[in-house]
Order: structure tokens, then C-alpha cells, then sequence
């Protein structure tokens, strides 16, 4: 009985409402965050921290971003990977050109930018619905994309396109290492985590799944269906160009507009089906798998089965393994990992009995 | 003036190649409400498999034959491992089972046949000849022709046989349909092979212009605006739509392009598939449904 | 929340599992480790098994003929990028630290967004990055740029030896005036990088420059080319990529343009690129670095030791002694000639990749060295220094006969001299903001 | 029958009045001409044969549909058409005939997004969770809670709406309604499908409802037993058109009604 809510009652609706209601989850918390922040420092080594633990935390985030939307608002998008370009170049812009602004700050105006970006791409879906609501999304995909890559303003005409992270200095402190990478992706990722789980509790998040769940019904409630979706691209887009500017200055370090193609579209998609649609925690788990499955896959071909798989097939089995696992999921647990993690969650609150 | 209709020409007849890609959808989607992603794959698996075959000195027809089985293969097991199971189930999550469906297509291609670029010499030359002061390719009228055949062909086919009649009744109720007897998986099992036929056919004209090689499948992306254009239920609307982006992409990358950048083909058709939609929500021949509470 | 700590831990621990099993084996005395960040699937494969089969090739020839650089073997292990920058990260930070005990030598991409990516990680591990015919063309400046090396070609010099090659066509640099050339580029960074260097040039030499974008993956070009038939121009420079370049020429073709009046760079050089235009490539011109095919002696070894031997690298036979392939070769030579030149210096030794950087500063090819290696012909004279990290800075044109390259011209040198102030402004633009003291040239030996 | 409804008209104002209403779907008429008057806290049927419009019409009343003539005039204020927003805002609640609760939220979530329109902290103030959101949030919780013992539901509070049974379901849709405190209520058969037990308990709660906030409710019902015991006027359609409108002591031995109830000529 690990897990057990007797004990804990709650005398105000102000205590039922917060977002960790249980002290074991409270304290889970607070434990992940100091194994996060502490722990993970002293473990973790250079290729954990720049290939496996930074990009995790970024697409996770993606993930997020993609999730407020698709999950929690019901409006189909694949056109993530765009407002994460939005984010990371209009970062670089207003760092590059606006005199001493702060680094954060300039993550935070990317992220502003990519909003407006997500709002003008979300306005046809006050009109449209379901997957022609993809053909909008994909026209910011191959929009956005061509403006960032025919007009040089925006990566500073440099002469490749390719535009590289400045110093990350954040009030005197270098964050530049592999280790300082970590901690600045981390803070951020988790500071826009609790954002998220506050507002798909609150008033916000609860229009967006009722537009979701049924969009006549939420406007004869008198919910503002235009406004309610278009604070979601919002704010989904907010997110995602947070996410982006992570992308290009804390994980690569650089990053070109072809960088976020439709395929990085497809990989959020992917992330949040395997993770589970409406659900903040499933972002997590999706962007884990989807980071681990291929560096374990390659790992086990190297050193089990001594390199007998070329690399290349490899790469074909795990594209194959992807899309089954897509199917399977969308046919057998459409709530995705998040759903088999609440289910081990009940029965750790009755273990050892099984029910 | 003439440069102007020369390239309006060329426009649509490679516009008759998205209709033939979009048609592929348009059967799949009054059968099934599927929005099927994975049709540029099936392209590039049937183009993948026709030339691997060819290449190890298999006769065309035999090659054709083939590959037309593997494609029936394919689609049964589209219809058994994944529809049956995903019956009754929202439209979105179909299409994203169409997606993941998409990426084990392809990977089972590269798989099987490798990644290398082939050339495919359907034996059709594509010498230019002038007419009237503007340059036709002979090859793009051919594969026009191919085009049209097969366009007649199914509306034949889904007009006058049985076949068609029921497919028209599942799109119309698949509940219906099921009630008087129409056979849906049956049904669904030959609207995948025909589409699967659809797309060998799309593939080997696709393949022959610009190589066999892995971005056949992302012409998927050219047909989405098609269908939006020309509505999801409608064949005449898909070549209708085929013919309409053609054009107008090419005259804007001729005449707009130069102006703001060039190379703006990515994003043109989405751009004016959203135009469309302000003015008709469901495509030029789609029916608007009404919502009932 | 910490759900989300109890699943990770979870699959940390599987996937530490895994990177135990292996970090576990007992380490390897003697040998050096080339961690190849290779790509043989998705849309860019023909390129990635080409260039590692090649490079691959010459690694194991080395091994079997001579036993190495002086006793010290090479070995190497694969990482697939297929062409993804953050793959190409991941396989980066995997295989850095070399294998079993055997140190890196040096890092061979073949993809400019990696090499973007893995620039500053290269100077920060001080490991050379190695981009043949590609990569950042400040990266030229070795002062700035320490451990990057766009051998043989940078950009730049690119599209100066192709203008070079037009004016000596048309009967001088004179003669180029009022000439009409249209470059055709791929609608991505790499296509339009070589832009400025075009107008800078049309501007110096007058003749008429139109710039065309194919949007990326090109394989629809009918607008550009009836653009380009509408224009009339005397030439077509084709800065293609992948599938682009065939349906570039079998769109020439359809609207009529001469193929032997387009010129490809030298991502549009191979015969993946021309073979799958069939009959419509007839006559196509590109530059290249080296020639392909088997006429050389260190290929006709690799073809006795390895080849022969059944443990060649390559799936498909035939491509053997083709440009991608050869391209993989010479990479090896000069990959290897640097790890020599190094350990005559620092003794026959596995070596660091700062001591390897060492050795590809002072690569001494010339005509009599290049002999020795069988490779003369092959590889263009090259000579590198601190300042100079490219070179060579020449090409040789070669034109397809419908099934093979020929090669139609001798060396064409590009104007190295009128670059250099432009790579070095670029390159001291680059310092300032990453806060970096370039290195003062004068002094390294 | 014209001097039916004065007569009962005399001594109350209208809520709501509909005047010459058409609506038809791709040339078919689904309602013709209809028009009748609520009264200000009185409990509404609409009865009739399956098909005769009556769902139409609360769908027109609230917007949902747009009729093709006719004017709506509800609170004082004439217009031809409704929008769902508007009516929302101006008072208006209903729920739906196939239950349309969000399916993927808790009952305590339904019920809250029918306090919707009471919420006066921007989107930003909600999503950080500060400004006037918190106390809203406690108040607005507060309310919902009192609506959920009203109907008796607090034992479900915390469970998703997609996995009650019907009944309940039916309950947290009035839930839900209720919340918004309107001022008119459209109920479209909240008892179809319903036992003796369940059909009682809810009559009791509509009862109440009208009682305790004084709602004007209007309520369409096949069951003539609970319309006559519920309603304090009846409307009669048939094939679009109004044929009865009354008392229910009126509307039951109107001549039109019984024919039309029992399937003779019209």
C-alpha cells in the first residue's frame, strides 16, 4: 500500500484544486526534481547530458507544445516543427539585434513570436475542421520554412544559412558546458511544465477539451469557440518556440531552417500519440522512447549481435518498428504510455492485493 | 504570349499526374473515411518493387504482374492488421494509423530493395517536338494519356458494377450499407488493391520522369491540396483539382516566382487550398454535411 | 511528475545496460579509430555508401597490405545519421571517445548540417573535422578554425574554378562579358551559399547572372527550366543535391536545353546523379576533384587486397571506382597521409586528435608523394598549412557519355587569391562573436 | 385557440416569443411558420410525434440553427437569428437530446464549463494561475459543488462523464446546464430512456429547479403523463406546424392534438 490516500483529507476546495493533491505526490515531486537538478549532474556523463538528456528535455517539451494543442484543444497540427523555427530564429534575431537583451528574455520573445506565427496559421480553423485543418498547418510547415531559407535577413546573412548559438552567459554565468546545457534546458522545461499542468486545470484548459470533446455543445455554453482555438495555437506555439530556440542554442548549437522539417513535425506527432493525447506526463514518456528506442536498438545490434545488422537496415527495422508501434497503439491503448503508467499507478495504490 | 500558354500547358499536364495520385485517395477515403497518408509510400513501394525486378532481368510484364500481386498482398494486410481494427474509430486516429503506416512502407522498401536512385525506361522518348511555337514533351502527353485511360477506366468501374454501386452506398452510410448486405471488408480489400493499382500505375510514370528513389512519396504532399480543391469524395474533383494546381503553381513560380524569391511550388498549393476553403468549406464538389444535435 | 522519474530511471537503466555491455570489452593496444558518422539510407543514401565504402575500403587496404601506419592498425565502427543533424550529433558524442582503447583520429561527416553541429564540439574535444569538397568556407581559415578542414574544395572555390573553366571555354576571363549564366540552385543553406560569390564575380567579369531556386527535394523543375529556355542562357550551372540533379537534366531535355551547356558542382557530379536521367544526361559536364574510375594502382590494390578478398564494402560491385566511391578513397589517403605525417612527428603511436590535427596541417602531396601512394591523378597536388586548411582549390571537368564519366579538361585552378579577403573577413566576423583569439599563424611550425 | 393563449397570457410577461418561425434543410421543411410565447418562470412542454420539429426548434431558439424567417424575441430584444454565444450570454442553457457532455472530462470539469460565462479573469490570469483567478477558481468550485448536491451527484464528482450510466449521464448534463444559472432552460427529453424511478427523481429536480431559481424551463417530452403533471403549458407540433397550444387541461381536449396523437385524419 504504497500509495494510499487514506489519511488525506482535504478541507478546502483551494487544497483539492492544487495541482499535486496526494503527499506521495508532492513529494515524488520534489524528489525528481532534486535527482533532476543534483543527482543527474553527478551521474550523468558528457554524451548523456548532449545526446540523450538535452534533446529528451526538448522534445519533450515539443511534445508539450503539440500536446496542449492536439490533446487538450483537438486541432490536429503538422505543422510543429515550423513555430519551433519560428521560435528558435526569432530568438536569434532579437538577441542578435536588440542590445543587451537577456538571453532568457530573448527565449521568451522567440517563443512570443512564434505565438503570433501559430494565431495567424490557427485563424482558418475557425472555419475548417478535422484534417483540412492539416492543410493550414502544413502551409506554415513549407511557409515558414522557404521565408526563413530565401530571405538571409533572418540568419544574419551568413552566407550558409546556418545560424549558431550566441555564448550562453545568463547573468555572468557560462552555461556553455554539457553540464550547463543541461541545467538551463532543465529549468526551463520544468518551469514550463508546471505552467502547463496549471493551465490545463484551470478555466483555459478546461474550454479546450470541452471544444475538443464536442464543439457545438462548448459554444451553446457559451464558449468562444474562435478564441478558445486560437489560445491554443497560441499558446501551443508559445511552447513549441520555446522549445525551438532549446533546440538550436542548448542541444545543437546551431541550427538551419531545413533543420525543422516535416519529419520533426512527424517526430512531435509521434511522441505525443505513443505518449498519450491529453496528458502532460505522456510528453515525457513518448520523447523518452522516442530518444532512447533508436540509440538502444543500434547499441544492441553493436555489441550483442556484434554488428551482424549494417547499420543501415538498422535504421529501416527501427522506421518499421516506429510505425507498428504507431498502429499498435493507436489499436490497443489509444491513451498511449501515459494510460499504462496510470494503470501500474492504481495498482501500486492496492499492492499487494491486485484489486 | 505563347510562353505564357506553353507553360500553362505543362502545368496541367503535370497536373494530370497529381489526379492520378489524388485519385488513389479518393477511393480509399468514400470506402473507408480514411484519409490515407501511406498512398505516397504505396507509389514508391510499387515503383521500388517493379524497377528491383526489372533490374534482375524479369520481363515488364511479368515485373507488372508481380508487383500488382505484392500490392493485393499489401493491401490485405492493410485491411486485416490495421482497418478491421480501427473500425468505428475518429478519422484523426485513423489518419495517424495511416502515418505510422506510411513509415513501415517505407522502411520495408529500403529494406527489401535498397536505397540507391534507379533510372526506368518505359521506352517512351522524351524528345521535345514544337507546336505552334511551343515545346510538348512527348513523354508528359503519354503519360496524360495513361492518365485519362485509367481515370475512365474507374469510373467505369465504380458507375457500372456492382462493386461500385456498393462502394457508393458505404460512402454514403457505412451503417447502411452493412445492413443491406454489402460486404464492407470485402469492399474495403479491393478499394486498397485498386488503389494499390493506382499507385504502381502513378509510380512507374512518376519513377520513369524522375527516377525511382525515396522522395517518390512525398508527391503524397502535392495531392492533399488537390483534394482539398477538389473535394475528398469527388474523382472528377480530384482531376479537376490535378489540373488546377498544376497550373497555377507553375504559372506562379514562372510569373510570381522571380518576384518575391522563387521556389515557392512547396507551399503555393497550400496556400491556395486555404483561399478555397474560406470560399468552400468542402471543395469544389464535396458536400457540406449538416450537423445534427 | 515523478511518474515521469520512475519510467526514466527505468529506461535509463535498460539503456546504460546496454551501454555497459559493450564499454565493457578489454582494450585494444595498437590501433588507430576513425568513428564514421555514416548515412546509407533515406533520400541521400547513394552519397553515404558510396563515400564510406570508399573510405571504408582504403582503411581495410591499408591493413591488410601494410599492417597499418607503422604497426599501428586502423579501426573503425558506424553510426547511421541517414543525413539528420541530431543523429549525426548523437553518433558524434557516442563514438568521440574512441573504441576499446583506440583513440579517434578524426571525424568525416560528409553532411554540412552536421559538421555546423559538430563544429564547436570538434574544437572543444580538439578533434579534426574533416569536410572533403564541403563544409563552412571560412572554416578555410585554420587560424580561426582550428580543427576544421574542408579539404580539396571549399564553396567558393567551387564556383570560381566553374567561371574559371567557362572563361577559358569562351576564350579568356575577356571574353565572359555579356555572357548570359544561370545558376540553378537547391532551395536549401547549401544551394544558396555559393550566391554572393556568383554576383561578386558577374559584377568583376560582366557577364549576366540569373539565380533560380529549386524548391527542396526538386523533383519538379518544370517552371525553372522554362524559365531558363526563355532566357536563353549561354550556360547552366547546376548546384544540385540528391534526386534534383536527375530531374534536372531530364527536365533540360523536355524543354529543349543543350545537356552539354550545364555544368554541375560537385554535389551534382556523380554517376547516381546522371544514370537515372538516362539517355537525357548525354553530354552533362561537372567538376570534380578527382576522377572515377580503376586506373589508378592504389585502386587497382584495394580491388586485389580487399575487393578480391570478399570483404569489400560495397553492396553493389559495380560502383566500385565510381566518383563517390573514389571520393571515399581519396578521403582515406589524406585521412591516413595526416595520421602518418603525425606519428613521424610524435612517434608510432595511436595518436590524439590534436596531435592528428597536427598532421593534416602539414600534408605535403605533391606529384612524387602522390606516386608513392599510387594515387597520382587521382588527388590534386595539395599542400596545408595553419593558415590554409583547404589546399588545393582545383578541378578537373568530366562529362557523361550516357554510362561513365570522362574527364575533358586538365586541372582548373579557382582564384584562391581573390577569395581569401572575403574567407578571412568572414572568418574574423565569426571570432568576434564567439570570443575567439584566432591563432597566430606565424608561429605554428 | 388564439383566445387560449391570451387568456393565459393576462396575467404574466413573456421571456421569450417566437414569431413566424420557418427553417427547412436542403428544401425541406422542417418547421413552418411557428409561433408562440414563454412566460417568465413557467415550465414549457413541447410535445409530439417523432420528426415534427421540435428539436429544430430549441436548436433555433439557441442559435444552433439559423431559420430561414421568422424573428426571435427573447428578454425584450427582437432578432432573426440567435447566435449560441449570444444566447449563453444572454441566459439561455440547455442540454441535448443524445447527451452532448465533454466525454473526456470529470463531471466535476462538465459541470464547471457551465460556469463558463460567471468567469471574469482573463485567459493569461488562468493559465498562471494568478490575479483574480485563484479566489475565482475556489468560488466557481463552490458553486459547481452546490449544483452537483442539488441533483445528487457527488458521489461520481471525480469520475469521467464517458463512463456513467445513462441516467447519470442525463443528470450531469442538467448538472451542467444549472451551473450557468440561466434564466431560460431548454431541455430536449431529459427523461427519454429513463425508468418510473429515474423519470420521477428528475421531474422532482426540474420541480425544483423553477422553484428554487425561478428558471423558465422549456422542455420537450414524449411522456404525456410527466407533461401534464410537469408543465404549466403544453405545445403541440405536428409535421412542423404548431396544432395545440395551451394549458394542459386545453391542449388535452384540443380536437387537433387528439387527432394527431392517435392517427387520424389531420
Amino acid at each position: 500500500m504504497l500509495y494510499r490516500e487514506s489519511g488525506q483529507f482535504v478541507t478546502s476546495y483551494r487544497a483539492d484544486q492544487r495541482v499535486f493533491r496526494l503527499w506521495q505526490e508532492r513529494w515524488g515531486l520534489a524528489l525528481l526534481l532534486a535527482v533532476a537538478f543534483v543527482m543527474v549532474p553527478f551521474i550523468a556523463n558528457d554524451y548523456w547530458f548532449s545526446a540523450i538528456l538535452i534533446p529528451f528535455l526538448v522534445l519533450s517539451l515539443a511534445g508539450l507544445g503539440l500536446n496542449l494543442l492536439t490533446g487538450y484543444a483537438g486541432q490536429l497540427s503538422l505543422g510543429s516543427a515550423a513555430f519551433m523555427a519560428v521560435g528558435a530564429f526569432a530568438a536569434y534575431n532579437f538577441h542578435l539585434r536588440i542590445e543587451g537583451m537577456p538571453f532568457l528574455l530573448s527565449f521568451v520573445f522567440g517563443g512570443l513570436a512564434a505565438a503570433g506565427v501559430g494565431v495567424i496559421f490557427g485563424l482558418p480553423s475557425l472555419r475548417i475542421k478535422g484534417f483540412y485543418l492539416l492543410v493550414s498547418t502544413l502551409a506554415a510547415q513549407f511557409f515558414v520554412q522557404w521565408v526563413l531559407t530565401n530571405f538571409s535577413w533572418f540568419s544574419n546573412n551568413s552566407s550558409s544559412g546556418v545560424i549558431t548559438a550566441p555564448q550562453l552567459i545568463i547573468a555572468g554565468h557560462d552555461f556553455s558546458t554539457p553540464l550547463g546545457r543541461y541545467l538551463l534546458t532543465l529549468g526551463i522545461v520544468a518551469a514550463l511544465t508546471v505552467l502547463a499542468l496549471s493551465i490545463v486545470r484551470s478555466a483555459l484548459g478546461r474550454n479546450w477539451m470541452a471544444v475538443r470533446d464536442m464543439d457545438t455543445a462548448a459554444a451553446v455554453i457559451g464558449i468562444s469557440i474562435a478564441r478558445t482555438k486560437l489560445v491554443a495555437f497560441a499558446v501551443s506555439s508559445f511552447f513549441l518556440g520555446i522549445a525551438g530556440s532549446l533546440w538550436a542554442f542548448t542541444y545543437l548549437g546551431t541550427v538551419e531552417p531545413h533543420g525543422f522539417d516535416l519529419t520533426r513535425s512527424f517526430q512531435i506527432l509521434f511522441i505525443i500519440i505513443i505518449g498519450g493525447l491529453g496528458s502532460v506526463l505522456g510528453n515525457f514518456l513518448g520523447a523518452a522512447f522516442i530518444v532512447l528506442l533508436p540509440i538502444l536498438l543500434s547499441n544492441i545490434s553493436n555489441n550483442l549481435l556484434a554488428g551482424a545488422i549494417d547499420p543501415g537496415q538498422l535504421e529501416n527495422i527501427q522506421k518499421i518498428i516506429f510505425g507498428a508501434l504507431i498502429i499498435f497503439f493507436l489499436i490497443k491503448e489509444p491513451d498511449g504510455l501515459a494510460r499504462i503508467w496510470q494503470s501500474l499507478k492504481r495498482r501500486a495504490r492496492v499492492w499487494p492485493l491486485r484489486f | 504570349m505563347s510562353f505564357f500558354f506553353e507553360v500553362l500547358l505543362g502545368g496541367l499536364l503535370a497536373g494530370v499526374m497529381y489526379s492520378l495520385i489524388a485519385i488513389g485517395f479518393v477511393l480509399i477515403y468514400k470506402a473507408s473515411g480514411v484519409f490515407n497518408f501511406a498512398q505516397g509510400s504505396m507509389v514508391l513501394f510499387a515503383a521500388l518493387t517493379f524497377v528491383s525486378l526489372l533490374e534482375r532481368s524479369v520481363p515488364f510484364w511479368g515485373a507488372f504482374v508481380f508487383t500488382l500481386l505484392i500490392m493485393l498482398v499489401l493491401a490485405w494486410a492493410i485491411e486485416r492488421f490495421v482497418l478491421r481494427q480501427l473500425v468505428n474509430r475518429p478519422p484523426i486516429t485513423l489518419f495517424m494509423a495511416t502515418l505510422g503506416l506510411s513509415y513501415i512502407i517505407e522502411g520495408l522498401a529500403q529494406a527489401v530493395w535498397g536505397a540507391q536512385v534507379h533510372g526506368l525506361d518505359l521506352g517512351v522518348s522524351d524528345e521535345p517536338f514544337e507546336l505552334g511555337g511551343m515545346l510538348l514533351s512527348q513523354f508528359d502527353l503519354f503519360a496524360a494519356a495513361v492518365a485519362g485511360t485509367l481515370v475512365v477506366l474507374l469510373s467505369l468501374l465504380f458507375n457500372k458494377t456492382r462493386t461500385g454501386i456498393a462502394l457508393r452506398a458505404v460512402a454514403d452510410d457505412q451503417l447502411a450499407a452493412l445492413a443491406v448486405g454489402i460486404r464492407l471488408h470485402r469492399l474495403w480489400l479491393i478499394v486498397w488493391a485498386v488503389a494499390g493499382v493506382v499507385g504502381l500505375v502513378a509510380g512507374l510514370l512518376w519513377g520513369a520522369r524522375l527516377g525511382v528513389q525515396f522522395s517518390l512519396s512525398l508527391i503524397v504532399l502535392k495531392a492533399l491540396p488537390v483534394l482539398i480543391i477538389g473535394g475528398f469524395t469527388s474523382i472528377g474533383g480530384a482531376i479537376v483539382g490535378g489540373l488546377i494546381i498544376g497550373a497555377s503553381e507553375k504559372l506562379a513560380e514562372v510569373f510570381i516566382g522571380p518576384i518575391i524569391g522563387g521556389g515557392i511550388e512547396n507551399w503555393f498549393p497550400y496556400v491556395l487550398a486555404m483561399l478555397f476553403l474560406l470560399v468552400r468549406p468542402a471543395g469544389l464538389f464535396g458536400e457540406r454535411a449538416i450537423e445534427r444535435v | 511528475m515523478h511518474a515521469i522519474l520512475k519510467k526514466s530511471t527505468q529506461l535509463l537503466a535498460v539503456a546504460s545496460l546496454g551501454v555497459m555491455l559493450f564499454s565493457a570489452n578489454a582494450s585494444a593496444a595498437n590501433e588507430q579509430y576513425f568513428p564514421l558518422q555514416s548515412y546509407r539510407i533515406g533520400p541521400y543514401a547513394a552519397g553515404g555508401t558510396g563515400f564510406f565504402g570508399g573510405f571504408i575500403d582504403y582503411l581495410q587496404y591499408v591493413n591488410a597490405k601494410e599492417g597499418g601506419v607503422n604497426g599501428v592498425k586502423f579501426t573503425w565502427s558506424e553510426c547511421e545519421t541517414e543525413y539528420v543533424v541530431e543523429k549525426g550529433v548523437e553518433c558524434y558524442e557516442r563514438l568521440k571517445k574512441g573504441l576499446n582503447g583506440a583513440p579517434a583520429a578524426a571525424t568525416n561527416p560528409l553532411s554540412v548540417g552536421i559538421a555546423y553541429a559538430t563544429l564547436e564540439r570538434s574544437t572543444a574535444d580538439k578533434l579534426p573535422l574533416i569536410t572533403i569538397n564541403h563544409g563552412r568556407t571560412d572554416s578555410t581559415d585554420g587560424s580561426v578554425f582550428p580543427y576544421a578542414f574542408p579539404l580539396q574544395l571549399n564553396p567558393y572555390s567551387e564556383v570560381s574554378a566553374i567561371i574559371n573553366y567557362i572563361a577559358e571555354k569562351s576564350g579568356g576571363l575577356d571574353k565572359l562579358k555579356g555572357k548570359k549564366i544561370v545558376t540553378l540552385y537547391h532551395g536549401s543553406p547549401y544551394g544558396k551559399e555559393t550566391s554572393p560569390i556568383l554576383e561578386l564575380l558577374a559584377k568583376k567579369y560582366g557577364f549576366e547572372l540569373t539565380l533560380l531556386e529549386v524548391p527542396h527535394p526538386g523533383n519538379e523543375q518544370q517552371s525553372q527550366w522554362l524559365n531558363i529556355r526563355r532566357a536563353k542562357p549561354d550556360w547552366v550551372i547546376l548546384r544540385g543535391w540528391g534526386v534534383m540533379n536527375p530531374v534536372a537534366l531530364k527536365t533540360a531535355q523536355k524543354t529543349g536545353f543543350p545537356t552539354d551547356r550545364i555544368i554541375g558542382n560537385i554535389w551534382s557530379n556523380s554517376e547516381e546523379d546522371a544514370a537515372p536521367a538516362g539517355a537525357a544526361a548525354k553530354g552533362f559536364i561537372s567538376i570534380t576533384t578527382h576522377p572515377s574510375g580503376t586506373n589508378f594502382p592504389v585502386l587497382q590494390d584495394i580491388d586485389k587486397f580487399v575487393v578480391k578478398a570478399g570483404k569489400g564494402n560495397l553492396q553493389d560491385a559495380k560502383r566500385f571506382g565510381t566518383v563517390y566511391y573514389n571520393l571515399g578513397v581519396v578521403n582515406g589517403i589524406l585521412n591516413v597521409e595526416a595520421v602518418r605525417v603525425a606519428q613521424a612527428k610524435f612517434g608510432k603511436r595511436p595518436l590524439t586528435g590534436e596531435e592528428v590535427r597536427w598532421g593534416f596541417e602539414n600534408i605535403r602531396l605533391d606529384d612524387k608523394r602522390l606516386k608513392e601512394l599510387g594515387a597520382l591523378g587521382l588527388v590534386q597536388p595539395l599542400k596545408l598549412s595553419c593558415a590554409d586548411h583547404e589546399g588545393g582549390g582545383a578541378v578537373r571537368f568530366q562529362q557523361w557519355d550516357g554510362s561513365k564519366w570522362n574527364v575533358i579538361s586538365d586541372w582548373v585552378q579557382a582564384d584562391r587569391k581573390l577569395l581569401r579577403p572575403i574567407i578571412e573577413e568572414s572568418a574574423r566576423q565569426y571570432a568576434k562573436e564567439k570570443g575567439i583569439t584566432p591563432r597566430d599563424c606565424g608561429k605554428e611550425g | 385557440m388564439s383566445t387560449i393563449s391570451t387568456s393565459r397570457r393576462m396575467n404574466a410577461t413573456p421571456l421569450l416569443q417566437l414569431e413566424h418561425i420557418s427553417l427547412s434543410f436542403k428544401g425541406v421543411k422542417a418547421i413552418t411558420d411557428i409561433s408562440f410565447s414563454v412566460n417568465e418562470g413557467e415550465i414549457c412542454a413541447l410535445i409530439g410525434p417523432n420528426g415534427a420539429g421540435k428539436s429544430s426548434l430549441l436548436n433555433v431558439i439557441n442559435g444552433v440553427y439559423q431559420p430561414d424567417q421568422g424573428t426571435i424575441c427573447y428578454a425584450g430584444a427582437s432578432r432573426h437569428r440567435m447566435r449560441p454565444h449570444d444566447a449563453a450570454v444572454q441566459g439561455i442553457a440547455r442540454t441535448f437530446q443524445n447527451i452532448a457532455l465533454f466525454k473526456g472530462m470529470s463531471v466535476l470539469d462538465n459541470v464547471l464549463t457551465g460556469r463558463n460565462l460567471h468567469q471574469r479573469s482573463s485567459w493569461v490570469e488562468q493559465a498562471f494561475n494568478v490575479g483574480r483567478a485563484p479566489d475565482e477558481a475556489t468560488e466557481q468550485r463552490r458553486k459547481a459543488e452546490q449544483v452537483i448536491e442539488f441533483l445528487r451527484i457527488q458521489p461520481w464528482r471525480h469520475q469521467l462523464v464517458g463512463n456513467l450510466p445513462y441516467g447519470l449521464q442525463k443528470r450531469v448534463e442538467l448538472a451542467r446546464a444549472l451551473a450557468a444559472e440561466p434564466r431560460l432552460l431548454l431541455l430536449d427529453e431529459p427523461m427519454a430512456g429513463m425508468n418510473r424511478q429515474e423519470k420521477d427523481d428528475m421531474s422532482r429536480f426540474i420541480l425544483d429547479t423553477q422553484r428554487e431559481f425561478g428558471t423558465t424551463i422549456v422542455l420537450i417530452e414524449h411522456d404525456i403523463g410527466v407533461v401534464m403533471n410537469l408543465s404549466q403549458h403544453v405545445v403541440v407540433l405536428d409535421y412542423g406546424k404548431k396544432i395545440g397550444d395551451g394549458t394542459p387541461e386545453q391542449v388535452r381536449v384540443n380536437p387537433d392534438v387528439i387527432a394527431a396523437y392517435l392517427g387520424t385524419t389531420h
